[in-house]
């Protein structure tokens, strides 16, 4: 089992192509830099790959499969180790996070060929594959915290890449803190976890944890909390309401970190943990229900947004919020595996969409403005047809990948009875809503680009297809797109659905709910629900194309007909309005005016300060009383000889002096 | 009826102190050579500072009981015998600068010496009295010895009128003393009854009369005036030898006399605090170095008095409860007169022909004109400061033992409080020193080159300053006995 | 015969008022005086307790006060000319160039 | 406690060996300036190698103090030239003697004028902060507390910015004002135990034979607690930190951010808790208020500062509230968290006042509105400063994270409470750091001036290297510290409260063992940690 | 009322009055001879109190000696009428009244505790001049031997000081 012992090559091969390239690269020329990163990604693919055939060597009993390489942190009865981990879920992830980095390595090497600064986007980028592969292998939760904020750190790198825009800048220091607050969340998490079970490794505290009764729905136990506070971090990676803010703003990040960390992996990360956390959350039916019930509003309330928005990868962005509250739900009606399920295939397609959407803006000459594009689809034909097919995926226009998982996600919503019966019908119902919502801004995305007239003037610019580096990607997603839903076919058949078995013996550890008893109810609905969602997809296609093709003139008119709910989205529920008002103005506020001007500053060492004032003011007094006349001098003598002989002769005026006891 | 032999060298230093000083005078028409005198003057003192060890060697009582000869009487009589050699030193090339009459100025710095031996020794009243006069008169002359400076001579008689005030004071304590206890001898009060008022007011009386030499408020009044007018080489004498003299004196009088016991503390509680705040606040803004460090004496003298109030609390401790209060007293005085000296002696020489710069201006950026002067200056700061490995560091803790000892712990306090506001303007004149840039002309001034003799006084003060800082040992357990005072 | 303590209250009285004299007076030599006053009190205490005791020494001590006071008396009365000398004024209180 | 003088004089060398220099370059001539500074970097470096000596010179697998110098010094009262070193002491001497060589470079050209005072005074003050740290006689260390003082003035009066005077005189005063009753304390103490001797009255207490009551034990805790206050600096006695900070030169910001604040924790390590651990145990939540307070308000403060160099300096305020809080959260955990923490910040800090220093000595200004959009000019020196910033707002495989976690993690094991508001100095900490880095580095270049500014140079590359690659060791190899420090730790903590394993709370709690605190109808977390918490202070 | 204690009230009225003359007298010669009559008064108290030989220095020393040096020095200097400054606050009022208070205290306590002593006295029987000299020459004569030293300091001083600069 060479590489099985040696797990830690997977994650340090970027991390020395990082090293390289960030220490060396400056003076070297773009082939140099690229093959240094492109071969430290894709070796470390491939290392997964063998890595993963060893795997499925393995006797179940090993699985687990962990590994502890050095101690990191100790104190007292505290251990973090650098452990890692794997298991099918890591496995998966692990291909997912290798296998879509590297195709967008290689399209980067087109993408970004004109940058400048192209050493250190490749060290950034190689930088934040560590950083994501020590966080699906960590086999506890400090480990994996590490690559956490490593890849918020990456993510904050890349987004701030054009560092000359303020607007860059400012949106990589908006997701940075976004994070933190989450990190907030996550460490109190890892604390009370500690405090409960007085360790952090997945396998021992998941063993100490299993054997515990469940807590009552809407009870705050322990578990609950440490669950919420999780949640809470997970919400902040995995931009969920109502940390979501950062990840539109991270779109100012060149197009292929998009793709990557805002789509396919980092903000995933959310999804992982609370899936990695499933024994806990099955204890905590509280917590399950709260991470449904955000999941579901998020993915509306992004969709929502995304109607309106005309930059091509803002409307990308909030899909993938949409798309993460998918996931979000099925962790929270307690399919995880579906919700890891929809999380690959929303890597494919989504990572596809983004690269395809950068390979627009590459041939429009960084025009990302849909209003100023259309017509396109005969220019740029591959362009075209990878995004075209990336868009029947999310819409999950059958038998696409985005189809299979979003269908078991809604099944499983459908299904659930957490807490209240009807809770899984209304999550459904919004779920369905939003699937449709999602075809129609994703087709009208299509139409905007790549149909109609032109709306840009060909003379400044002309359009052209991008290099092979970058199609040769799309391709590729494109295909996975297309059928990578299909391990989950079977399913229709009464046949098991073979993503979710193989993830079984992660999941169905605990509750059961999983497979089993699932199994029978799901096959009876499978079809009836999915026909729903095949017709709710093509409604959606439909408005789109009747709105955007048929009569392009209405979109406007609607808008000024719902003037205020539109401005509304357009402005996105003036969520970052409020933010600013209600938290960091008042903050900033406070901080000046009162905590430095007025608390340190006045009061704090105005007091120092004027202490030594009065001392210099009662000195300048006892000088005064140095007048040069010898006459007063002399009654000071009488004074002191009365003071004096009062202290001796009178017992009384001594407790005046009291204190000297 | 010719004393006998042990009873003279019992009083040996004083003697010697006397002998050189009528040599001096004697010999003044006759010998124009001011170096002359000032190696006179040097092997007298010396001579009496060697003597010290004479009288110690035979301890006992001498003149029927008027002198004593014990290790205080013997640490003191080394005390004032060093400063005195100093203010030789230091005095010398004052003098020729000032251009003032050195023959009589050595003659009545060994006068004023002998007398601070007797009250250092002395056992008795009146015997105390008479040496009390004896450095004082000596005292008011030399303060006004530069004639020709109104100053001078103003200082001169406010310290002659209001030292004989007190004076007056001092021996009409006498007399009620000798009143209530039909006798002036310190040893043989023993059977005198405490409760008795007339031996409190006297005791009192005698208080205010040295309480004004210590320059304790409220009778420090006079302190500042004086010192500044005074010559330098002189105040050095002042804040050094009669402020140790006369400290020596009340230590006997409330170490030996019955009824002074411990409830004088109250009295010495209150002097010590209004003496701490009167010298620290009134330096607080002052301008003239020399000033400046008068008022810092005052507040050092009010550190010591804490002292007294330890000690006065600790009276009725009979198996020597009071013996590190004692031996807090005396190396206070120690550590404080070397630094004192040094310090004034620094402040004569930057002071120039008439004493024009004596202003903090006259200081900016010394450190850099006179490095050495400066180093030295601040040693001495930092030590009246209480800052570590310097002897005032041990002098200070060693009294804040003996009050917090007497669970005076509120006294402490206020005397922390004190060092706080010490450590100002101590610092202040460092700061002046090494932060600011002198002024053009202050700049343009060449460095002035110190005598020989002097060097020989900064080395010595800095040297037993940093020493004493270091390895307090000799000198406490040379005072730290329960017998230091013989009864 | 006379009680002790008349010629010790006198005594008092005359101390006293010798303080009061160094206070209200202003001229040098008048202040002096008064301390000479005071000091003949002190002598008045001296004697008087000496020969209420029968002990000699009291008139002993009188002695070497008187004499403290003559030698206090030829520097005092030489420091006033000195100072009459340098400013012309025997006024205490225009003596009073070194303050604060 | 060892005889006399076993294990070698290493710690008298070590104390004594820069006085030695400094007293040579007082011998030299005063204007060749090369030379002296040469000297300077010799001595400090050799320094340095001889701290290193005390990874070999002994282990610290046990509590108790190794290397242990005793003679007798002052016969009455009994005072004792006791030395020895433990796990807490160790690292904080290394730092001190890694610190000073770095401060001697990073002054190598930006001081030019009274150079052999500035290095002479440079070495006094390693002197007096490694005898602090290595004495174990309450009159010895307050003697060193003491003897640092001025050293550091006169960094801060003579070679220090515009407002000098005002900050060191400020400085002097705020210490004095503390030490002076620290002071009285130990005086009182001696009073009370007839020794000056720490190992000894520690004895005492442990077994016994001394009891103070308890208003005399507040006292006297206060008067030493409130001396290492100032110098921490806790929240209402900081003030004089950004006045000192603002207007030291880069070397003295350097020592008095890395090394003279963590006196002020090491004291309270070393004598606050083990003497008079019931008083601390009654001060614990008032203390750990302010540490809280000190925490956030810092952090806030920080946030607004308009000076780039103010800005670090507060943000010291938070990060040593954090040490504060580990250490009067009386666990095991906390306490190596608030060690490492004091360490961790040494360096980052350190780096940070170092590159701050830099752009003052390029443009004479620490306002951050003279700067932006340095990255362009300079973007050697825009990295590493980016590295300072990570490390400072604790992220993982820097140092800054281990310190602050531990802390976190131990507080909230015994008070969630106080760990959930400290935590929030994490986010807050990104915050200042992240704004003022955009606001200097980011964006185009403003001022014309900033053009052209030089990139890192050999000296400062070097410098900077050094110091990042201890981060990222002290990030990744935490235990080769911890392991050394741990023994001691818990050595303190068992005087305070002598630490129970998770297991044996909860029995005593009343649950078993196997099904820890979530058994099926269990209580809040608030009310358990409350009761846990009852618990731990019994 | 013996005839003793009459003179002795004669002798104090006196001695006040003086004292108060010394005060209100304007002109320092007149303060000088009020102050002589003190001391005229006094030695005839220490005659009262049969210290004849005291009484005896006193006149000669002090009405002799020292008063005739004032009144050469007054001379001397010419002092005129002193003028009636009063740049002394304190010196005023409130310093009377404290000098006052002081005065009384002190002749108060005296007055009520020197009755120990009062009973031990009886008609002064004269002290022989002898016993004195053998005093002075015995037990002390070290402060003699230091007052022979305190008159050369005297002399020194004067010397020193009133010397007129030598051109």
């Amino acid at each position: 089992m060479p590489i099985l012992e040696h797990l830690w090559i997977i994650p340090l091969l970027p991390l020395l192509g990082a090293a390289v390239n960030g220490l060396f690269g400056r003076t070297w020329p773009n082939k140099i830099v690229n093959s240094v990163a492109i071969g430290a990604t894709g070796l470390s693919f491939f290392t997964a790959l063998e890595a993963v055939r060893e795997f499925f060597l393995l006797s179940p009993e090993q699985i687990p499969w962990v590994r502890q390489y050095f101690s990191w942190i100790e104190a007292g009865n505290f251990r973090a180790g650098f452990d890692l981990q794997v298991d099918q879920l890591t496995v998966v992830m692990l291909l997912v996070v290798t296998g879509v980095g590297w195709l967008i390595h290689i399209y980067s090497t087109g993408y970004m060929a004109h940058e400048g600064g192209y050493y250190r986007f490749f060290a950034y980028l190689n930088l934040f594959m560590f950083f994501m592969l020590i966080l699906v292998m960590a086999a506890n939760y400090v480990l994996l915290f590490v690559g956490w904020e490593g890849v918020g750190l990456a993510s904050y790198l890349l987004i701030g890449f054009y560092f000359l825009r303020k607007s860059a800048a400012d949106a990589g220091k908006k997701a940075f803190i976004v994070n933190r607050i989450g990190d907030f969340g996550f460490m109190l998490g890892m604390f009370l976890l500690f405090r409960t079970f007085s360790t952090l490794d997945f396998v021992k505290l998941f063993d100490k944890a299993t054997p515990l009764s469940a807590e009552p729905i809407g009870h705050l136990g322990t578990l609950t909390v440490a669950c919420l506070l999780l949640f809470m971090g997970a919400a902040g990676k995995s931009a969920q309401i109502p940390l979501y803010v950062w990840l539109p703003d991270a779109m100012e990040g060149p197009t292929p970190v998009s793709a990557l960390i805002h789509a396919a992996t980092m903000v995933t990360a959310g999804v992982y943990v609370v899936a990695r956390s499933h024994v806990l959350f099955m204890h905590a039916p509280t917590a399950m229900l709260v991470v449904a019930v955000v999941g579901c509003a998020t993915a509306l309330f992004a969709a929502t947004i995304g109607l309106v928005q005309t930059d091509i990868k803002k409307v990308l962005a909030y899909s993938t919020v949409s798309q993460l509250g998918y996931m979000f739900l099925a962790c929270g009606v307690g399919a995880f595996s579906a919700g890891i399920f929809h999380l690959m295939t929303h890597a494919f397609f989504k990572a596809l969409l983004f690269l395809a959407a950068g390979s627009v803006i590459h041939a429009m000459g960084a025009e990302q403005d849909m209003l100023r594009m259309g017509g396109l689809s005969k220019k740029i034909k591959w362009t075209f047809r990878t995004m075209f097919v990336g868009t029947l995926a999310i819409a999950g226009i059958p038998p696409l990948a985005g189809f299979f998982s979003k269908d078991s996600i809604l099944l499983s919503a459908y299904q659930s009875e957490n807490g209240d019966p009807n809770v899984g019908h209304i999550l459904y119902a919004a779920g369905l809503f939003t699937a449709l919502l999602t075809s129609f801004y994703m087709f009208r995305l299509i139409f905007l680009t790549f149909f109609g007239k032109e709306r840009y003037d060909e003379h400044h610019v002309h359009v052209h297809e991008s290099p092979k580096s970058m199609l040769v990607p799309l391709a590729i997603l494109a295909v996975l797109s297309i059928v990578g839903g299909w391990l989950a076919a079977p399913a229709f058949w009464g046949k098991p659905d073979y993503f979710a078995k193989f993830l079984e013996p992660v999941f169905a550890a605990p509750g059961g709910t999983e497979a089993g008893t699932a199994e029978a109810v799901a096959h009876a609905l499978e079809w009836p629900l999915a026909g729903v969602a095949f017709i709710t997809a093509l409604l959606g296609g439909f408005a789109a194309y009747w709105l955007y093709l048929k009569k392009p003139d209405k979109p406007a008119s609607l808008a000024h007909f719902f003037g205020a709910a539109y401005r509304t989205l357009l402005h996105k529920y003036y969520v970052d309005e409020l933010y600013a008002a209600a938290i960091v103005r008042p903050l900033m506020w406070l901080s000046t005016n009162v905590f430095w001007k007025t608390v340190d500053v006045s009061i704090i060492d105005g007091a120092v300060n004027g202490i030594a004032e009065g001392i210099t003011v009662v000195g300048d007094g006892t000088r005064r009383t140095q007048s040069g006349n010898t006459r007063s001098y002399a009654v000071w003598v009488v004074v002191g000889a009365i003071v004096i002989v009062a202290v001796i002769f009178w017992p009384h005026v001594r407790p005046v002096l009291g204190v000297a006891r | 009826m010719f004393p006998r032999t042990d009873d003279l060298l019992r009083a040996l230093p004083e003697l010697i102190w006397c002998g050189f000083g009528m040599l001096a005078m004697l010999l003044q028409p006759f010998v124009r050579s001011r170096h002359f005198f000032t190696v006179l003057a040097l092997i007298g003192a010396v001579a009496g500072t060697a003597a010290a060890f004479v009288a110690g060697a035979t301890p006992g009582e001498g003149f029927y009981g008027l002198i004593e000869s014990d290790v205080f009487s013997f640490f003191f009589r080394l005390l004032v015998g060093l400063v005195a050699v100093l203010v030789v030193l230091a005095a010398d090339s004052y003098l020729e600068r000032e251009n003032l009459p050195f023959a009589e100025f050595y003659a009545l710095l060994l006068f004023a010496t002998a007398g601070m031996g007797v009250l250092a020794s002395t056992r008795e009243l009146l015997t105390a009295f008479i040496g009390l006069e004896l450095s004082s008169i000596s005292s008011y002359i030399l303060a006004g010895f530069r004639r020709d400076s109104t100053k001078s001579s103003e200082a001169s008689l406010k310290y002659f009128l209001l030292g004989s005030f007190a004076t007056a004071f001092f021996l009409y304590g006498i007399a009620l003393v000798y009143g209530a206890t039909g006798t002036t001898n310190l040893s043989r009060m023993d059977d005198a009854d405490p409760g008795s008022n007339l031996l409190k007011l006297g005791l009192a009386l005698i208080l205010i009369g040295i309480g004004f030499k210590v320059a304790a408020a409220p009778f420090q009044i006079w302190t500042p005036d004086v010192y500044e007018g005074a010559p330098t080489p002189v105040t050095a004498l002042f804040s050094a030898g009669p402020k140790a003299a006369a400290f020596a004196l009340l230590l006997r009088i409330f170490a030996s006399v019955p009824a002074a016991t411990h409830f004088w503390f109250w009295a010495f509680w209150v002097l010590a605090a209004l003496t701490m705040f009167a010298g620290n606040l009134g330096a607080l803004l002052q301008t003239n170095v020399k000033r400046l460090l008068a008022y810092s004496s005052i507040a050092h003298a009010g550190y010591i008095l804490v002292a007294f109030a330890a000690v006065t609390f600790m009276a009725n401790d009979l198996n020597g409860g009071a013996t590190p209060a004692y031996a807090a007293v005396l190396f206070y005085l120690l550590s404080y007169a070397l630094v004192k000296i040094g310090a004034f002696t620094i402040v004569s020489e930057i002071g120039g022909w008439g004493e024009k710069n004596l202003t903090l201006d006259d200081y900016a950026g010394l450190a850099q004109r006179q490095p050495v002067a400066a180093a030295a200056l601040s040693l001495y700061l930092l030590s009246l400061l209480g800052l570590p490995v310097t002897a005032g560091f041990f002098g200070k803790f060693y009294i804040f033992k003996a009050a917090v000892n007497s669970h005076l712990i509120w006294l402490a306090v206020l005397m922390a409080i004190n060092s706080i506001i010490g450590a100002y303007y101590y610092l202040r004149v460092i700061v002046v020193m090494y932060m600011r840039e002198g002024s053009a002309e202050a700049m343009a001034v060449p460095a002035v080159r110190f005598p020989v003799a002097v060097n020989v006084v900064l080395a010595v003060t800095a040297i037993g300053t940093v020493y004493f800082g270091l390895f307090p040992n000799q000198v406490l357990n040379l005072i730290l006995q329960p017998n230091l005072i013989a009864r | 015969m006379i009680p002790t303590n008349y010629y010790i209250v006198l005594s008092a009285i005359l101390f006293g008022l010798g303080v009061l004299a160094f206070i209200f007076k202003r001229n040098i030599i008048s202040i002096f005086m008064s301390i000479e006053l005071m000091l003949n009190a002190v002598n008045l205490a001296f004697v008087a307790f000496s020969q209420a005791m029968h002990k000699l020494d009291g008139q002993v001590f009188v002695l070497f006060v008187i004499v403290v006071a003559a030698a206090e008396a030829a520097v005092g009365l030489a420091i006033i000319i000195l100072t009459a000398r340098n400013r012309q004024s025997l006024n205490v209180e225009r003596v009073d160039l070194l303050k604060l | 406690m060892g005889s006399l003088f076993q294990g070698g004089h290493l710690l008298s060398i070590l104390i004594f060996f820069p006085a030695v220099g400094s007293l040579a370059l007082l011998l030299l001539r005063g204007d060749d300036h090369v030379f002296i500074r040469r000297i300077a970097l010799i001595v400090s470096v050799a320094e340095f190698l001889f701290s290193l000596l005390l990874l070999r010179g002994a282990s610290f697998t046990s509590g108790d103090y190794r290397l242990v110098e005793y003679g007798q010094w002052i016969t009455s009262p009994p005072i004792h030239y006791h030395l020895g070193v433990d796990g807490i002491s160790l690292f904080l001497v290394i730092l001190t003697t890694f610190l000073t060589p770095i401060s001697v470079i990073a002054s190598w050209s930006s001081i030019n004028h009274r150079v052999k005072e500035f290095f002479v005074m440079l070495l006094m003050l390693e002197v007096g902060v490694i005898g602090v740290f290595l004495s174990l006689d309450l009159f010895l260390f307050f003697l060193f507390w003491e003897v640092m003082l001025i050293p550091m003035a006169m960094l801060i009066g003579i070679w220090g910015h515009e407002r000098r005077i005002y900050a060191a005189v400020k400085f002097v005063l705020y210490t004095m004002a503390g030490s002076i009753l620290m002071l009285v304390g130990i005086i009182w103490l001696y009073n009370a135990t007839g020794t000056f001797d720490l190992p000894t009255i520690q004895q005492m207490i442990q077994t016994g034979t001394l009891v103070l009551e308890p208003r005399a034990e507040m006292l006297l805790f206060l008067a030493f607690f409130v001396a290492f206050a100032v110098k921490v600096p806790l929240f209402p006695l900081h003030t004089w930190l950004p006045d000192a900070h603002v207007e030291a030169p880069t070397a003295g910001s350097v020592m008095l951010a890395g090394v003279l604040l963590k006196m002020g924790t090491y004291g309270m390590i070393r004598f606050c808790l083990p003497l008079f651990p019931e008083a601390a145990r009654r001060a614990a939540p008032w203390v750990a208020v302010l540490a809280i307070i000190g925490i956030i308000y810092g952090a806030l403060v920080a946030l607004v500062q308009p000076n780039l160099k103010k800005l670090v300096a507060y943000s010291s305020v938070s990060h040593l509230g954090f040490v504060v809080l580990g250490i009067f959260a009386f666990r095991t955990i906390s306490m190596q968290g608030a060690v490492y923490q004091m360490l961790a910040h040494g360096i980052s800090t350190g780096a940070l006042f170092l590159l701050v220093g830099m752009l003052y000595d390029r443009r004479h200004t620490f306002e951050i509105s003279e700067y932006g959009g340095l990255a362009t000019p300079m973007p050697t020196f825009a990295a590493f400063f980016l590295v300072a910033a990570l490390a400072s707002m604790g992220l993982p495989m820097l140092n800054g994270f281990v310190g602050e976690y531990l802390v976190l993690l131990g507080t909230y094991q015994s008070h969630w409470a106080w760990a959930s508001c400290a935590a929030l100095g994490v986010i807050l900490s990104a915050c200042y750091l992240l704004w003022s880095y955009q606001r200097v580095f980011f964006g185009e270049v403003t001022r014309e001036k900033n053009k052209t500014l030089a990139d890192a140079s050999g000296r400062e590359k070097f410098i900077l290297v050094t110091m990042s690659i201890v981060m990222l060791w002290m990030g990744i190899g935490s235990t080769y510290f911890t392991r050394r420090t741990a023994a001691a730790s818990q050595a303190v903590i068992d005087l305070v409260e002598p630490q129970r394993p998770f297991e044996a709370r909860v029995t005593r709690d009343g649950r078993s063992v196997g099904q820890p605190v979530v058994s099926g109808t269990n209580t809040s977390p608030v009310a358990q940690t409350s009761s846990t918490a009852k618990g731990a202070n019994r | 009322m013996t005839a003793p204690l009459i003179i002795f009230f004669v002798l104090a009225a006196l001695a006040v009055g003086g004292a108060l003359s010394l005060i209100f007298q304007r002109h320092p010669i007149h303060s000088a001879l009020s102050l002589i009559v003190v001391m005229v008064a006094l030695a005839g108290l220490y005659l009262l109190l049969g210290a004849e030989f005291v009484a005896a220095v006193q006149i000669i020393v002090y009405g002799g000696a020292i008063m005739v040096l004032f009144v050469f020095v007054i001379m001397l200097l010419n002092a005129g009428i002193e003028e009636h400054t009063n740049f002394s606050k304190l010196a005023g009022f409130p310093g009377l009244l404290l000098a006052f208070a002081l005065t009384g205290f002190i002749a108060a306590t005296i007055a009520r505790s020197t009755d120990t002593v009062q009973a031990a006295s009886q008609p002064g029987n004269m002290a022989s001049t002898r016993d004195l000299s053998t005093m002075i020459f015995k037990d002390f004569v070290y402060p003699f031997e230091l007052t022979s030293f305190l008159i050369l300091v005297a002399v020194l001083g004067a010397i020193v000081l009133a010397q007129r600069e030598k051109a």
